[in-house]
């Protein structure tokens, strides 16, 4: 059997084209796909029941008896942590945000790690954006600004940008220029009409004199900024003041870098100058399927996109201060639920060490870095391959994923709303 | 040698993100790519063993010698092995400093460590096997 | 009247305690009984701190808290505060003196992140290092620090400043990376070194008597100056941001 | 479901044609009926003024674009938080507030029915996620079509009949209510930064002015017959001198409809401006105001501006940006492909802002010179002109010539010399208050039939009670207590549920979405129609068959089936 049009649940590009084919409840083939799609449809080896540390031992426990010492652990709480979301759907995080607000607890996702510093950004300047279709129609100019699609979203400059058929593009391979700024000279910055090299820690600046430079004050620029010539910034400054459509695309290298959010700061004020002048937009490179859904589910509970301590009955938010590395780094959290993300793999060590030293419970399909530092791991069923549910792409256009096999697996939600059940359950009896 | 190393994401790391323990993620996430003249200067070849140090911890790494990055830079995946190296202060902002990492790289003949003896070394139980 | 809050030693002590209600406004109404909260839990004062109340006060500046005991996990101490004083002998948790109309804070230790965030009036004086974000404004804001004074003795971490729109900010020491980022107004004094200072400042005062590494690179140079006895290059900007903000400087380099 | 009997009501129904009369209502089964078993519960309403369910058609509420707003503002959402209290859950926000604190808030008001105002069809499914967290209230969406690139080659081409086979396709597929119209033209043009300017002048990339758009989706709104009008937010919104293009749109309007109007214009106020720039910017509210009353067929709502801070939205995407020039704040700008635009900037209207208190006037003006109101209702386009909650102050200011003169006092002296205002001495009465919040909302969304906006047997039983007695209270004089008794109700009744008792929610409740389906006969569906699918396949970014908003989605809904003239 084959179904077409299921949207893909890796990177926030959700392709929403690929081809499945389907023998015995298996997936046998995938058409559309890129690299790292494939090998998530493809994927066989998962955890086939919860599993509890015991004596300091590993051992296979019943649901019930997984979610019961979840409950325990998270109402014991004083400071729990509820941390990841971003590999599954809206309406299992809205329970994750539910939970959170009835135990004051502090929910986070993998934004914090990733494009938290832009979403700090916007809270300060706004965001001229546009969806991906309007990207893939009109824009003449495309820049990407310390990230590599080709190996982080593959079929990005396929579907959106340097490769795709747009309406008022003629011709895509000579109507469209693509710059690509990084501080190493990346597979994507070989395919590019213009490469920006940055020393490390430079973008800020370069993006500096490049906003003085679209308003007309190349004067006061010194001869090279971090690394870059003046000639070349004001090569590329005309270049963007020239486009018709300017989309500008960011990714790790801008957010993670010094500076953080200061960096997406200028970032955008330079696309808001732009826009005195022609047509510009700039978007984030967002990496896991939902991570967007998930700002975006709790933002309208809560009013804030992540990092949200609950603790004192109303939401308060403060990054660096109520976001998990921060949190993790200051031993504060007494307990951690870990729901679809991957810590172990992606935190610096001193902060897995706190996940290790206290009681923390993982849900997820399979076993990961994580496994090793909980006490509990509830496996569940994929999301967007055995269960489905929303997702927001990286422009916030919102797509539902499919469920193409059938599971006895539980979804994310389930155990969620059975760990909330079971909670009041335990509040209920003292 | 005082390298600046910067972790990002890489095809190979995303390909085996949902098999985080097996060999291909390890090797995936275990390379350092170096350029070709800073690894003539340490005295070692592609593919020889590093011990690489920053002010947060220190762990074993393969080289990769690579033209793309300019001496005096380091590139690594995104994972368990950059981890290691990698602080938790987030200068207030919620985010660690996963780019811009000064290190010290010296040539070493020990072990990479698999993904499970990294997190038993933090505390953690391996699963399986 | 004399405050003394003792704060004892917590079972987890790094489960930070909020203690928002510490100012000397509290210790005026009678009736109010102290709470704090530590994590999801709230209780009485009493439960992690002794505390004493010596003498009467008829104003809010006649009250004086002292406040004892590892204090470097309790935040929000004097938010809010309009009068009296807060004396720390340790080092204070985050968002000290907060919204502080009046009044004065002294920190004889360390301040963690956030000294004085949206500070209206009044003194805080820090006789160690202060966190990021000291004397800065909150997210997505447009307007930090607006009054008041604040003088730290040692060095402070990143942001310092960030968003200040007026005041006067002293800092002994060094300060962090993006020190005055987006400065609308106010005037801050480094005596160390700092980096990236002033980055799109639209107006308002800084004087660097350090070294500025990593200068903004849109900054106009306006030649040299003479002031407090010290030779400084005088810088107008950001031109980036349209801004026509002062930046003086003994010393500076670029990242080229 | 439980029975209510709300005894020593003082009800004012203008669609029953009951002004101020005491009487006991009957409910049951969610509705009102004629009478209830032996045992319902009992409401003494003591003679405290009872009317239907406020209905707001044209708030901003839900989906992209507002959740944008709560996203890029954390100094909003700090102003406004509440904890966990009973079935409350937590809010944040004073100007976006989270959908729970919309929905509490808009409850203690009194509203029962909400009308998102603009939602892009690509993003449509969010909007219903939100609505289902918007729990107190049933709800609809208005879907934008003024850059629909299927609407407008076929308008193109003339050909009526297929734009509106594409509108129903999109309305069904989507899961919307209505047709709007967001400075049709300008949103396209917005795609490479331009504008346009008025109604005449020819929009980039179709050989189509937007009066031919908007005569357009009128004509095929009326094929389809909707339950509403085509909704239209005007060109040029805030633009000096745009009274003149406001009133040429008006006057592009046939009167098509005999149950309703046919067209509804959208915050009006922003569009009845004089003056050649902002030194000489005054109001025409009377112009426009005359011009509407000499056509039936028009219905405008107030879009009235109060000071103080809150955050705009909308799809005029160019407009915003024009906004964000003056204002050189923080801006955000979101394109959507082939359909609209959208733009969200924070403000703040100060008294002391000569331009921000000529608006102020200008919305008051709007309400009191259009002389029938069943054709102006009472919105701030929340938050646009100002969050919802400021709703009882703007009746207190339409009830109160006394009020207004206050205020007056306190706004930019030179404002005087711009606006009619302070020669209007028009007070507003009860029963007028009740059509422009409930009443005229109803008939003009043409949801009567669906029992929305009166209070007699077969109504759903959507009721708002207020702590007020009108014999006790000189509007007047006491616009104080006219503030106080519309801001918080004794109770609101959702479908037969008490939801709200003085200003707190309850029960979680379960809101009803309404969406329209037009019957389209089969040579006029478009959905395997080559070139529309093509259109798709070509150039959306997101596959044709994951673009419809499935059932899932919809929870307690109620489908409006419409016979076409197709």
């Amino acid at each position: 059997m084959d179904i077409k049009d299921v949207p893909c649940p890796f990177c926030g590009c959700l392709c929403d084209d690929v081809k499945i084919q389907i023998e015995d409840n298996r997936i046998t083939g995938v058409e559309n796909c890129c690299t790292l799609g494939n090998a998530k449809f493809l994927s066989k080896s998962r955890l086939q029941h919860p599993i509890m540390r015991k004596d300091g031992k590993w051992v296979e426990v019943s649901y019930e008896e997984a979610i019961d010492e979840t409950a325990r652990i998270l109402s014991d709480a004083v400071r729990p942590l509820l941390y990841g979301w971003s590999g599954t759907v809206g309406e299992a995080q809205v329970v994750g945000v539910h939970l959170a607000e009835e135990i004051g607890a502090l929910i986070d996702s993998t934004t914090s790690v990733c494009h938290n510093p832009s979403i700090l950004a916007i809270q300060e300047v706004g965001h001229p954006g546009c969806t991906l279709g309007q990207v893939k129609n009109r824009a003449d100019l495309v820049i990407y600004w310390g990230c590599n699609p080709i190996e982080a979203h593959p079929r990005h400059m396929s579907r959106y940008t340097t490769y795709a058929d747009g309406y008022f593009i003629d011709n895509t391979a000579t109507d469209r220029k693509v710059i690509v700024v990084d501080i190493r000279r990346s597979d994507g910055a070989k395919v590019a009409d213009e490469f920006i090299q940055v020393k490390p820690g430079g973008d800020y600046l370069v993006l500096s004199a490049l906003r003085a430079m679209v308003r007309g004050k190349s004067d006061v620029v010194p001869d090279s900024v971090a690394g870059v010539k003046k000639v070349q910034l004001q090569r590329v400054a005309d270049l963007m003041m020239k486009a018709k459509f300017g989309a500008v695309f960011f990714g790790l290298g801008v957010t993670m870098s010094r500076g953080k959010y200061k960096n997406v700061r200028n970032a955008i004020e330079l696309v808001s100058e732009l826009n005195r002048k022609t047509k510009f937009t700039i978007s984030a490179m967002r990496g896991h399927f939902n991570v967007y859904g998930f700002n975006e589910v709790l933002t309208w509970m809560a009013g804030y996109p992540f990092a949200v301590d609950f603790s004192r009955g109303i939401a308060f938010y403060n990054p660096g201060e109520t976001s998990v590395i921060d949190l993790l780094e200051k031993k504060e959290p007494d307990a951690c639920l870990v729901v679809a993300s991957d810590p172990g793999a992606h935190f610096p060590k001193s902060t897995i060490e706190h996940i290790a030293a206290i009681p923390t419970v993982q849900i997820d399909p399979c076993v990961n870095a994580t496994t090793a530092l909980c006490q509990v791991q509830i496996p569940v069923a994929i999301t967007g391959i055995e269960s489905a549910g929303t997702a927001y792409r990286m422009d916030g256009v919102p797509i539902r994923m499919k469920k193409v096999l059938e599971t006895d697996f539980p979804t994310d939600q389930e155990i969620l709303e059975r760990i909330v059940t079971r909670i009041r359950e335990m509040r209920a009896d003292g | 040698m005082r390298l600046t190393l910067s972790s990002g994401r890489t095809i190979p790391q995303g390909s085996f993100v949902e098999h985080k323990l097996s060999k291909g993620y390890q090797r995936a996430t275990s390379i350092v790519y170096i350029n070709h003249l800073d690894l003539m200067e340490l005295g070692i070849e592609s593919g020889d063993r590093v011990q690489v140090t920053s002010d947060s911890g220190s762990v074993v790494l393969i080289t990769e010698a690579t033209h793309d990055i300019p001496t005096g830079c380091a590139y690594i995946a995104l994972g368990p092995y950059a981890n290691a190296i990698i602080g938790g202060y987030t200068h207030g902002t919620g985010m660690p400093d996963y780019k811009d990492i000064i290190v010290e790289i010296e040539p070493t003949d020990d072990p990479v460590p698999t993904v499970w003896d990294l997190m038993e070394i933090i505390g953690g139980l391996r699963y399986g096997h | 009247m004399n405050v003394i809050i003792t704060f004892r030693n917590h079972e987890n002590p790094f489960i930070p305690i909020e203690a928002e209600m510490i100012t000397p406004d509290a210790f005026l109404e009678e009736k109010n009984e102290i709470c704090v909260a530590v994590g999801n839990r709230s209780y009485p004062l009493s439960e992690v701190a002794d505390f004493s109340i010596v003498g009467e006060a008829s104003s809010v500046d006649d009250i004086e808290v002292l406040i004892r005991g590892d204090t470097s996990r309790v935040k929000r101490v004097g938010e809010y505060m309009s009068g009296g004083a807060i004396t720390i002998e340790g080092d204070i948790g985050m968002h000290c003196g907060n919204f502080m109309s009046g009044g004065r804070i002294e920190i004889l230790g360390s301040a963690d992140g956030w000294l004085g965030r949206e500070m209206k009036g009044g003194e805080i004086i820090c006789h160690g290092d202060a966190g990021d974000y000291c004397a800065s404004g909150y997210r997505g804001g447009r307007r930090g620090m607006r009054g008041g004074s604040v003088e730290v003795f040692g060095s402070v971490g990143d942001f310092a400043c960030e968003h200040i729109a007026g005041g006067e900010v002293l800092i002994h020491g060094n300060t962090g990376d993006f020190a005055c980022a987006e400065m609308k107004g106010g005037t801050v004094t480094i005596l160390g070194d700092t980096s990236r200072v002033c980055a799109n400042m639209s107006a308002g005062t800084c004087y660097v008597y350090g070294s500025a590494v990593e200068m903004i690179p849109t900054f106009e140079k306006k030649g040299t100056v003479n002031h407090d006895g010290v030779l400084f290059h005088h810088f107008r900007g950001d031109v980036a941001n349209r801004g026509n903000g002062d930046l003086y400087t003994v010393h500076f380099t670029y990242l080229q | 479901m439980a029975e209510i009997l709300l005894k020593n009501a003082y009800v004012i129904d203008p669609i029953s044609g009951i002004n101020g009369e005491v009487m006991d209502i009957a409910i049951s089964g969610g509705k009102i009926v004629e009478e209830v078993s032996s045992k319902p519960e009992v409401i003494d309403c003591q003679g405290c003024l009872t009317l239907p369910g406020g209905i707001d058609s044209h708030t901003h509420i839900s989906g992209t674009k507002v959740n944008f707003g709560r996203y890029m503002s954390p100094e909003d959402m700090r102003a406004g938080r509440t904890a966990k209290k009973g079935p409350m859950h937590i809010t944040s926000g004073y100007s976006v507030p989270t959908t729970y604190g919309n929905s509490y808030r808009y409850s203690a008001l009194g509203y029962t029915t909400l009308v998102e105002g603009a939602v892009a069809p690509l993003e449509a499914r969010h909007t219903h996620e939100e609505f289902k967290f918007t729990p107190l209230q049933d709800s609809c969406a208005n879907i934008l079509f003024d850059g629909n690139w299927g609407m407008l080659r076929a308008l193109e081409e003339g050909d009526i009949k297929r734009a509106a086979a594409i509108i129903a396709w999109t309305l069904n597929a989507v899961k919307g209510f209505a047709i709007k119209l967001t400075n049709p033209g300008g949103t396209e043009a917005w795609g490479f930064g331009k504008n346009v300017s008025c109604i005449n002048e020819k929009i980039p990339t179709f050989d189509l002015t937007p009066a031919e758009i908007i005569k357009g989706a009128i004509r095929a709104n009326e094929l389809l017959h909707l339950p509403h009008s085509v909704h239209l937010h005007c060109n040029n919104l805030g633009t000096p001198g745009n009274f003149t293009c406001t009133i040429g749109t008006f006057g592009h309007v046939p009167d098509l409809n005999d149950k309703r109007q046919t067209l509804y214009a959208t915050h009006v106020q922003f569009h009845s401006y004089g003056g050649t720039g902002w030194s000489d910017f005054c109001s025409k509210s009377e112009p426009v105001a005359n011009m509407v009353n000499f056509r039936p067929q028009i219905v405008i709502d107030m879009g009235q501006v109060m000071f103080g801070r809150t955050t705009t939205m909308t799809a005029d995407g160019p407009m915003e940006f024009n906004l964000y020039r003056l204002h050189h704040d923080k801006w955000s700008n979101h394109d959507v492909e082939l359909e609209t635009g959208s733009g969200i900037i924070p403000v703040n209207y100060r008294k002391k802002n000569l331009v921000n208190s000529i608006m102020w006037a200008i919305g008051l003006e709007l309400a009191l010179l259009v002389k029938n109101p069943w054709q102006c209702l009472l919105t701030t386009d929340n938050p646009n002109g100002a969050p919802f909650i400021k709703y009882p102050e703007i009746i207190a200011l339409l009830m109160s010539k006394r009020y207004r003169d206050a205020e007056f006092a306190m706004i930019h002296q030179d404002t005087e010399k711009r606006v009619p205002l302070p020669a209007i001495d028009r007070e507003l009465d009860w029963h007028d208050i009740a059509v422009m919040t409930r009443a005229g909302q109803a008939r003009a969304l043409g949801i009567t039939d669906l029992g929305k906006g009166y209070l007699m047997p077969g109504a759903e039983a959507d009721i708002a009670i207020y702590p007020i007695k009108t014999d006790e209270i000189d509007p007047s004089a006491e616009y104080e207590k006219i503030i106080q008794g519309f801001a918080r109700t004794e109770y609101t009744i959702k479908r037969g549920r008490v939801v709200s008792r003085r200003g707190d929610a309850i029960i979680d409740g379960e809101n009803t979405t309404f969406w329209v389906k037009p019957k389209v006969p089969a040579a006029y569906d478009i959905q395997h129609d080559p070139t529309f699918m093509e259109l798709f396949e070509r150039n959306y970014s997101v596959r044709m068959s994951n673009y419809p908003v499935q059932e899932e989605y919809l929870h307690r809904n109620h489908c409006i089936e419409t016979e076409t003239d197709l």
